[in-house]
């Protein structure tokens, strides 16, 4: 029985592709010199910042680096890599990537910060922020997804919640009963999309396509019908208060970037927790688990499928409408028109490369918040790359995770199905 | 003293169908009834209903004497019904200890899963019952023995003294059936009652203490095994006198259609399923492959018709290698492929019928001009064959979805046996069928080996393979344990190999009866 | 069919309660103001449908806005050019409507819909409508149309070159109103650099076209004229007239983008932010608003009126009185005085300019309010061009 | 003969009788095909009732009506039926036009040859036809890869670019006669969207990325990219972010003058529509597809490429989204702006689906979305009712044609003998 320590036959295609892979990464190491080093001088540096503005933080001092000693070493990390892939295979391919992805941003950041200085804690912590929007709507997907009903709407609902959120809280001039509202109007437009598609079994996306059309058009209408003219009374709330956390705040580093945001932010970084605790560690998770890959299974032992995907989609919506209230309280204090811009959108996408788990769909939107806030600086650093193509670093930075070390992700076996129970 | 359950006069119906008509059915403490009857003979919805699964549209539950109100599997746990399912009903993704405690969670702290609790007590019942699981694996990487040992498991669990088993042999080995029968023995002995559904009747003769026979949705009587022989039994169940026999000739085979010289196989998630399988299929022959579900019979099927890349080793079908060649092209060669999971891979449900003939031909220059499908020729093959192969629909333009199980099975034969074909590949071609369609199936395979055609027939069903096949590989753990020729096998030592065990002194000792071999119910 | 009724008469009652509830819309917003002097509505009774132009009776002269596909509320020319229709509203006797484009194409409908409805002014907004305006002049040479950033010559197709456009054709019942916005740009550059204590400005716009670049280039070149004067060595970010390019957030909606890209222009040391990109540019207010730690510069219209909530965070405003120019077409027109041709608003004739500086007042410097005024007059009398300051390096 | 109750087959059981042998369209449309368009018709009345709803609730006559309602309930009333008959008076007004003026206008050409009347009063139809065009394109573009199983988000982007092949071809190249200069325009365009939506799939079939994801970050890219081109290499002379006008030679030609936009390009998407009716039911490569769609693993077992299908259809389907783009560029504005694709990417998905991602079925929903939006204009102008309550019409219309249980319960109608055809598998495998 000589079978079972076997691996011969799988081995050939996989070593074929291990050298190619480690030939790509040397060249590209290579090319990172060819590309990077040569308009530097000798003596330049680049200067990172490590404070931030306003920061509780204790100072430190800001990172300033050689130009070119940098680059190399950072290219030469890039082709060791390569050569160990070539010569051993490195097991993890997501360390390969991130290995590989961090010395290329590095050499990227330092060539274009030569000479210049950018603030690096300023980008970090604008990453996270960034990511807020996308990770609540990834986690409504997350959240609903995993009870097997798909929820295309997120930007819908956002849409609504943000509207709702913003004109409760000047109306009433308090900013968390607007949070509420807006949380609430979240969790009602997905009632509306649960009672669609699981009571009247209504095709998932088509309902999902219809809120946000829908939404769209009333959040318009609501706008230029009332917001406009009366802007004063109905449009403007303010904003969350930045909550500075005692002591953690003070931690050079990581308290700017964790530890000094509004309460949407940690929110959202709570649901996080939560979320993961949820479904791993509860019995409310085994279901929803259970609902999402094997409903039948689920139903003969006595769990409810459908009360366990009614809460969770509305669960997911009042997260996706803590997601609107984002936008409005927790970022400009006022509405405007498809103020969402896609953020569900890409939130979907991260869910997706997150593996429908909820720390991957954070991860996943850290990566593009990251992309984000990197391209901005970029912008501002004012490298030789059009704007336009700094802008699209984050949909193709998506775009190659999800190709190169995603790969085919794996729903809920029972994602986007009705039960019948007969 | 009162039965602990009884049921009166349940009727269900479905769209079109009367599933369950009256049925009456008690169970008696400590008693094993068995319920026989065909597929499609109502004893699942029956048991469905018993479990809150479906809504009887009349008819009344008694249990322990006083009328039950079962509207949802709650009700029925907490009567102490408990149901194994003949598809199981486990999560895949999910270990052992968590798929027991879904739906009655252990908490810790009020608030998390207590995932040790709940395994302590898996191994309890494991130790009790002699149902060896480890509480910890995957479900995905379980074989499907231990799978049902987790679904008994998980009925225990609940502490029911009512256990259903739905169709629970199916997957076993007649060791493995044997292991069972002695665990319901002793839950018996425990004081649970059973009821075992299925539609093997030795099964039947073999554990029941009564036996309560189903057909077409009616109780046609309840009998002890002592009252009855398996021939009455069958005539009970099908409704008219069988044929228990299937009558063959000597096979003539010629030349290899197919040989397979050392083949790895990996699966979907990436495994090897398959490791180092040789065997060679002649014209004119069957080879019948045993074995628990399981041992890489799928994913060697899967090999052989170009559904999965063949990892290392040698195939030539009809003289010419294939390495990473398309499904398309093997089909060409003259393959023919009855597959394993009809609605999965053997049919698009949602097309009409016509276009389900020719899933493989419909660019053969008969059906399509250049781009241009011939709608007359596709209808006229579609009537042909429905004709031809008894394929019982209201048109062929019906999709086929809309058939039953037996007929959907009837258009892949039809479809694949319509061809010229030089190889068949029949991968459990009967399961799930009723007796006339069985009967049906088995004498075209036979007719098409003695037109010469080379067949390698899949089953899990051991009385098929030993009633078909002129010589029987037995398949564990992904590899052929041995090839014997059909004469020479007893249902005794080809279940030995299919336990991986290989009884050399005992596989030569073994009588004969060529020729004839007894039938599968 | 009961329950259908009954649900539905529910939803009624329902919204009517909501309705009434909402806060009486003052104005209504879409200007159909009395509710019964237009036709009866009956879709058998349209608009006379002879005689298109000139309408000499009973109701009052219609003027049209189209809008571009910002919409109406776009806080940017859109919706300055409606004040200029509204103001003309509160004067005289007329009536002004708007309609939305939601696409390219419907640009064309919607000047269409205006001529059935027989306007007597028809005003485009934004330079994408260009040719279409044109084509309808050329067709309608009765009607009177304006358009905002934007002047001719520009060819379309079936045009003839030279005569129709091309060349310095003007169309004689077009006015083209532009504005040399740079003007006023280069004295809030200035402003902004005699008032950043971090001695880093910056400025974004929404996407990178004319009406939004040509702000961030007067105000760089402010910014250098300071340098210049002062020997001061202010930076500004986001804006480089020599590289033709600059920082964007790609779109005129994302406010929240627009907070994001004021924090990150203030991790770098910037204190004042001119953001050119309509309603986008509020999200940085908030952020300013709210951590008092920058100033911003409003465009187009007075902030100080139109977002007053940010009042406390506005150091001044780049003024573009579209609202101006489109209320004096309408006076013109209504005066008989219409005239084609391009009409430039320049600082001279103070279509352009910066807004007083109010909460500021006391803030800014007496001296560096007198070289600012003193730089308006340079800019016009022309002693002092916002190219040249750019290129005099 | 029973059927074995469990498992889905009860589900599709329902009864094998009825459906006799129907050549043609009708065998694809679930039920009969009264009880076909039942349900849609309902929808959309539906969808207009709640939408009058919405008028009638933000309408500031109703308000103030409102406010004595105790004293004159009939008030209100009239008040509420007057707001909603304006509304959707002006809206069929402005999407069919008047019919009486096109008799006299018909009258008037008649007797004295003069057209000008009867241009005027077909002018609103031909609109709605011109609106309707690029939304069929498009629809088809979605139709074809649900059909395949492929969920293209992504028609948004290919639309756009598929507008600047198309503008790019139509002004780069001169001198060239119409009959080769418009081919050649309509397939630069077709080329663009195709290769725009060639690459997910590609990503599909190749890595197994997700193609909804991937669509999604292609639209994006779309954007920033032309963006870049409009101001870079793409850009007309002058200041403005727009390409050049086409060639005339590249343009689809108009049936009528000015300011009849009605062009050949509605009659191509006619066609177009056809030949995806014809690719998709009456050729191999349909069968493929749709076994694909239906059922990948059964399509790979009958010895279908799954994955070079894949390719296949994202490939034809972004080349439709392209020819969206491209009749709107030589038959309607003849140049690309900013901001030119505007929402046609979003709609096209709902009209796929109105539409059962039939051909039949996305043409008369483009239709219905073609006849709204061209009416919104003049219901805009003359009710004052803001454009976006067309986008509140729309959604609520796609929710009750989706939602044909829905429908049923609310007018009571029986449950049809065919199953209901199944769209979407969520995010499919």
């Amino acid at each position: 029985m000589a079978a079972e320590t076997l691996s011969l036959p799988a081995t050939e295609a996989a070593q074929r592709k291990r050298l190619l892979i480690g030939a790509l990464l040397i060249a590209l190491g290579l090319g990172m010199i060819l590309l990077f080093l040569p308009d530097s001088e000798a003596e330049q540096t680049a200067k990172f910042g490590m404070n931030l503005v306003g920061s509780a933080a204790i100072k430190i001092p800001d990172l300033v680096v050689p130009v070119q000693a940098s680059l190399y070493i950072l290219s030469l990390v890039v082709v060791f890599v390569g050569a160990f892939h070539m010569a051993r295979g490195v097991r993890s391919s997501g360390a390969l990537f991130g290995i590989v992805a961090l010395a290329f941003v590095g050499a990227f950041l330092v060539w274009a910060t030569k000479g210049k200085s950018f603030s690096l804690i300023g980008m970090l912590s604008s990453s996270l922020v960034r990511a807020t929007p996308i990770a609540l709507a990834a986690l409504c997907g997350v959240i609903s997804e995993r009870a097997a009903v798909v929820n295309i709407g997120i930007e819908g609902i956002m849409l609504i919640s943000a509207q709702a959120a913003v004109v409760a809280a000047t109306v009433t001039k308090s900013l968390g009963l607007g949070m509420l509202i807006g949380i609430l109007m979240g969790g009602l437009i997905a009632a509306i999309h649960a009672f669609l598609v699981i009571r009247f079994k209504v095709d998932q996306i088509v309902s999902g396509v219809a809120i946000n059309i829908f939404a769209a058009g009333i959040t318009s209408f609501i706008s230029s019908k009332y917001l406009q003219e009366q802007g004063d009374l109905l449009n403007n709330s303010g904003t969350f208060p930045i909550i500075q956390i005692p002591l953690l705040s003070r931690i050079p580093i990581l308290g700017p970037i964790f530890f000094e945001n509004n309460i949407v932010v940690y929110l959202m970084m709570l649901i996080v927790i939560v979320m993961h605790i949820v479904l791993y560690y509860t019995p409310w998770g085994l279901r929803t688990r259970a609902v999402g890959e094997h409903p039948k299974a689920a139903d003969t032992l006595g769990v409810n499928v459908f009360f366990v995907r009614y809460v969770n989609v509305i669960v997911g919506g009042m997260i996706a409408g803590l997601g609107g209230v984002y936008f409005t309280l927790g970022s400009v204090g006022r509405f405007d028109e498809i103020m969402t811009a896609g953020k569900g959108f890409i939130g979907l996408a991260a869910m997706i490369s997150g593996n429908w788990n909820p720390i991957g769909a954070f991860l996943a939107s850290l990566i593009f918040g990251f992309a984000d806030s990197l391209q901005v600086k970029m912008q501002i650093l004012a490298t030789p790359i059009p704007w336009q193509f700094l802008a699209m670093a984050p949909y193709l930075i998506t775009m190659v995770v999800l190709t190169g070390v995603i790969g085919r992700a794996i729903p809920p076996a029972a994602d986007g199905q009705p039960y019948e129970k007969q | 003293m009162p039965p602990v359950l009884e049921l009166r006069n349940i009727t269900k119906a479905f769209p079109g169908v009367l599933a369950n008509d009256h049925i009456n059915l008690d169970l008696n403490e400590g008693e094993i009834h068995c319920l026989l009857g065909e597929n499609g003979a109502g004893k699942t919805t029956l048991m469905n209903i018993l479990y809150g699964l479906y809504k009887p549209d009349e008819g009344e539950i008694y249990v322990r004497g006083k009328k039950a109100e079962i509207h949802d599997p709650n009700d029925a746990i907490a009567l102490g019904i408990g149901m194994v399912h003949q598809h199981f009903m486990l999560v895949p993704v999910m270990t052992v200890t968590e798929n027991v405690m879904l739906g009655v969670e252990e908490k810790r702290y009020g608030l998390f899963l207590d995932r040790a609790k709940v395994a302590a007590r898996i191994r309890e019942l494991s130790q009790l019952y002699g149902l060896e699981v480890d509480p910890n694996r995957y479900i995905k990487d379980l074989p499907v023995g231990i799978q049902q040992r987790v679904e008994i498991i998980k009925v225990l669990y609940r502490q029911a003294d009512i256990l259903i088993l739905d169709e629970p042999t199916a997957v076993l080995t007649p060791q493995e059936v044997e292991g069972l029968f002695k665990v319901l023995r002793s839950l018996v002995a425990k004081g649970k009652s059973i009821i075992f559904i299925t539609h093997k009747l030795k099964e039947v003769m073999a554990l029941a203490d009564r036996i309560t026979v189903l057909r077409n949705g009616r109780t046609v009587g309840t009998v002890t095994p002592s009252e009855v022989t398996p021939e009455k039994l069958a005539a009970m169940m099908v409704g008219r006198e069988v044929n228990l026999v299937v009558s063959k000739q000597e096979a003539h085979p010629t030349e290899p259609a197919l040989e397979v010289k050392d083949l790895y196989v990996a699966d979907e998630r990436g495994n090897l399923a398959v490791r180092g399988v040789s065997f060679d299929v002649r014209l004119g022959e069957i080879l019948g492959i045993a074995g628990v579900q399981g041992n890489g019979q799928t994913e060697l099927v899967y090999a052989l018709t170009g559904l999965l890349p063949i990892q290392a080793g040698k195939v030539r079908i009809l003289g010419q290698p294939i390495r990473s060649t398309s499904p398309r092209a093997i089909l060409e060669r003259g393959v023919a492929h009855v597959p394993e999971d009809r609605q999965r891979h053997g049919l698009i449900l949602s097309f009409p019928i016509h276009d389900n003939f020719v899933l493989c031909t419909y660019f053969w220059p008969l059906f399509a001009r250049g781009l241009r499908l011939q709608e007359k020729a596709i209808y006229e093959n579609a009537q042909k064959l429905v004709e031809q192969f008894d394929v019982r629909t209201p048109s062929i333009f019906v999709p086929a979805s809309s058939l039953s199980g037996g007929n959907q099975q009837k258009v892949i034969v039809a479809r694949e046996f319509s061809r010229p074909i030089r190889l068949l590949i029949a991968s459990q071609p009967t399961r799930g069928l009723d007796v006339g369609s069985i009967e049906y199936i088995h004498n075209r395979i036979l007719e098409k080996r003695d037109q010469g055609t080379a067949i390698l027939l899949v089953s899990s069903e051991l009385d098929e393979i030993m009633a078909l096949s002129d010589r029987i590989a037995v398949m564990y753990r992904g590899q052929i344990v041995d090839i014997v020729p059909a004469a020479q096998a007893t249902k005794e030592s080809i279940g030995l190999l299919m336990a991986g065990i290989h009884p050399d002194e005992a596989m030569k000792a073994a009588p004969t009866r060529p020729g004839e071999v007894e039938r599968v119910f | 069919m009961k329950k259908l009724f009954a649900v539905l008469s529910m939803l009624v009652i329902l919204s009517l309660a909501l309705s009434a509830c909402a806060p009486r819309p003052t104005p209504t917003p879409p200007p159909t103001q009395p509710p019964a002097p237009t036709k009866p509505p009956a879709p058998t009774q349209p608009p006379a449908p002879t005689q298109p132009p000139a309408p000499t009776e009973a109701p009052p002269p219609l003027i049209g806005q189209v809008t571009d596909m910002g919409g109406i509320d776009d806080k940017s020319f859109n919706a300055s050019a409606w004040k200029g229709i509204q103001d003309a509203m509160k004067e005289f006797a007329i009536q002004g409507k708007y309609l939305e484009s939601q696409q390219q194409a419907d640009y064309t409908k919607n000047i269409q819909q205006y001529i059935d409805e027989g306007a007597a002014l028809i005003v485009t907004v934004g330079f994408l409508l260009g040719v279409d305006t044109a084509k309808f002049a050329i067709a309608n040479p009765d009607l009177k149309f304006a358009i905002v950033d934007y002047t001719y010559p520009d060819c379309w197709p079936g045009a003839e070159v030279g005569v129709q456009c091309g060349a310095d054709k003007e169309l004689p019942n077009v006015r083209g109103l532009i504005f040399q916005t740079d003007q006023a740009a280069f004295l809030a550059g200035y402003l902004a650099a005699g008032m950043t204590k971090t001695g880093v400005v910056a400025t974004y716009g929404g996407i990178k076209i004319p009406p939004v670049t040509i702000f961030m280039k007067g105000f760089e070149a402010g910014v250098k004229y300071y340098n210049q004067q002062k020997g001061a060595n202010v930076r500004l970010l986001g804006w480089e007239t020599a590289r033709d390019e600059g920082t964007f957030t790609g779109n005129f909606e994302s406010t929240d983008d627009g907070r994001r890209l004021a924090e990150s222009f203030m991790q770098e040391g910037a204190d004042i932010i001119l953001p050119v990109a309509g309603p986008v540019g509020l999200g940085s207010a908030a952020v300013c608003k709210e951590t008092k730690a920058c100033l911003v510069i409003g465009v187009d219209a007075d902030w100080y009126d139109t977002a007053p909530e940010y009042r406390e965070v506005l150091l001044t405003s780049v003024l573009k009185k579209i609202d101006v120019a489109v209320y004096s077409t309408i006076k013109d027109l209504l005066e008989g005085k219409f005239s084609g041709g391009t009409r430039v608003y320049a600082i001279a004739d103070g279509g352009v300019d910066i807004a007083p500086y109010h909460e500021f007042e006391d803030d800014v410097p007496a001296e560096l309010k007198a070289e600012i005024d003193a730089i308006r007059k340079a800019l016009i009398d022309g002693s002092l061009t916002v190219d040249g300051v750019l290129s005099g390096q | 003969m029973a059927t074995p109750p469990n498992s889905q087959e009860t589900r599709n059981a329902a009864s094998p009788a009825a459906s006799p042998p129907r050549p043609g369209v009708a065998r694809y449309v679930s039920g009969s095909a009264a009880q076909a368009l039942l349900v849609p018709v309902l929808a959309v009345f539906v969808g207009l009732l709640l939408g009058g709803v919405v008028i009638a609730a933000t309408d500031a006559g109703v308000a103030a009506v409102f406010r004595a309602f105790s004293a004159d309930p009939g008030g209100v009333f009239r008040a509420i039926w007057q707001a909603v008959v304006k509304g959707y008076g002006a809206l069929f007004y402005g999407s069919i036009g008047s019919p009486r003026e096109m008799l006299d206008g018909y009258r008037i050409y008649l007797e004295t040859g003069d057209n000008k009347a009867l241009l005027k009063a077909i002018y609103p139809f031909t609109e709605s036809l011109t609106t309707a065009t690029p939304y069929i394109f498009a629809g088809l573009a979605v139709a074809l890869g649900f059909r395949c199983g492929l969920f293209n988000i992504g028609a948004e982007g290919q639309f756009f670019i598929g507008a600047l092949g198309a503008a790019f071809v139509g002004y780069s190249i001169s001198g060239l006669p119409a009959f080769l200069h418009l081919p050649l325009a309509l397939l630069g365009g077709a080329l663009a969207g195709a290769v725009w939506g060639a690459v997910p799939g590609y990503l599909k079939a190749r890595f197994g990325a997700h193609e909804v994801v991937n669509t999604i970050m292609m639209n994006w890219i779309a954007f920033r990219l032309s963006d870049w081109l409009l101001t870079g290499p793409m850009q007309a002379a002058g200041f403005r972010p727009v390409t050049p006008n086409i060639k005339m030679t590249a343009a689809l030609p108009r049936f009528f003058e000015d300011p009849l936009r009605f062009n050949w390009g509605f009659i191509l998407a006619l066609v177009m529509a056809y030949v995806v009716y014809w690719l998709l039911f009456k050729t191999t490569i349909g069968f493929e597809i749709r076994a694909v769609g239906a059922n990948p693993d059964g399509a790979k077992y009958a010895g279908i490429n799954v994955v070079r299908n894949f390719v296949l259809v994202m490939t034809l389907s972004g080349a439709l989204a392209g020819l969206a783009g491209t009749a709107q560029v030589l038959g309607v504005d003849h140049w690309v702006g900013q901001g030119f694709s505007a929402g046609y990417g979003f709609d096209s998905i709902a009209l796929a689906l109105l539409g059962k991602s039939h051909p039949l079925g996305v043409v008369l929903a483009a239709l219905l979305f073609g006849f709204l939006r061209s009416g919104a204009t003049r219901m805009q102008s003359l009710a004052g009712i803001p454009i976006d309550i067309i986008s509140i019409i729309q959604g609520l219309v796609i929710i009750f044609v989706a939602a044909p249980a829905l429908i049923r319960w609310l007018f009571r109608i029986p449950v049809p003998t065919a199953e209901e055809t199944v769209l979407t598998r969520g995010w499919g495998k």
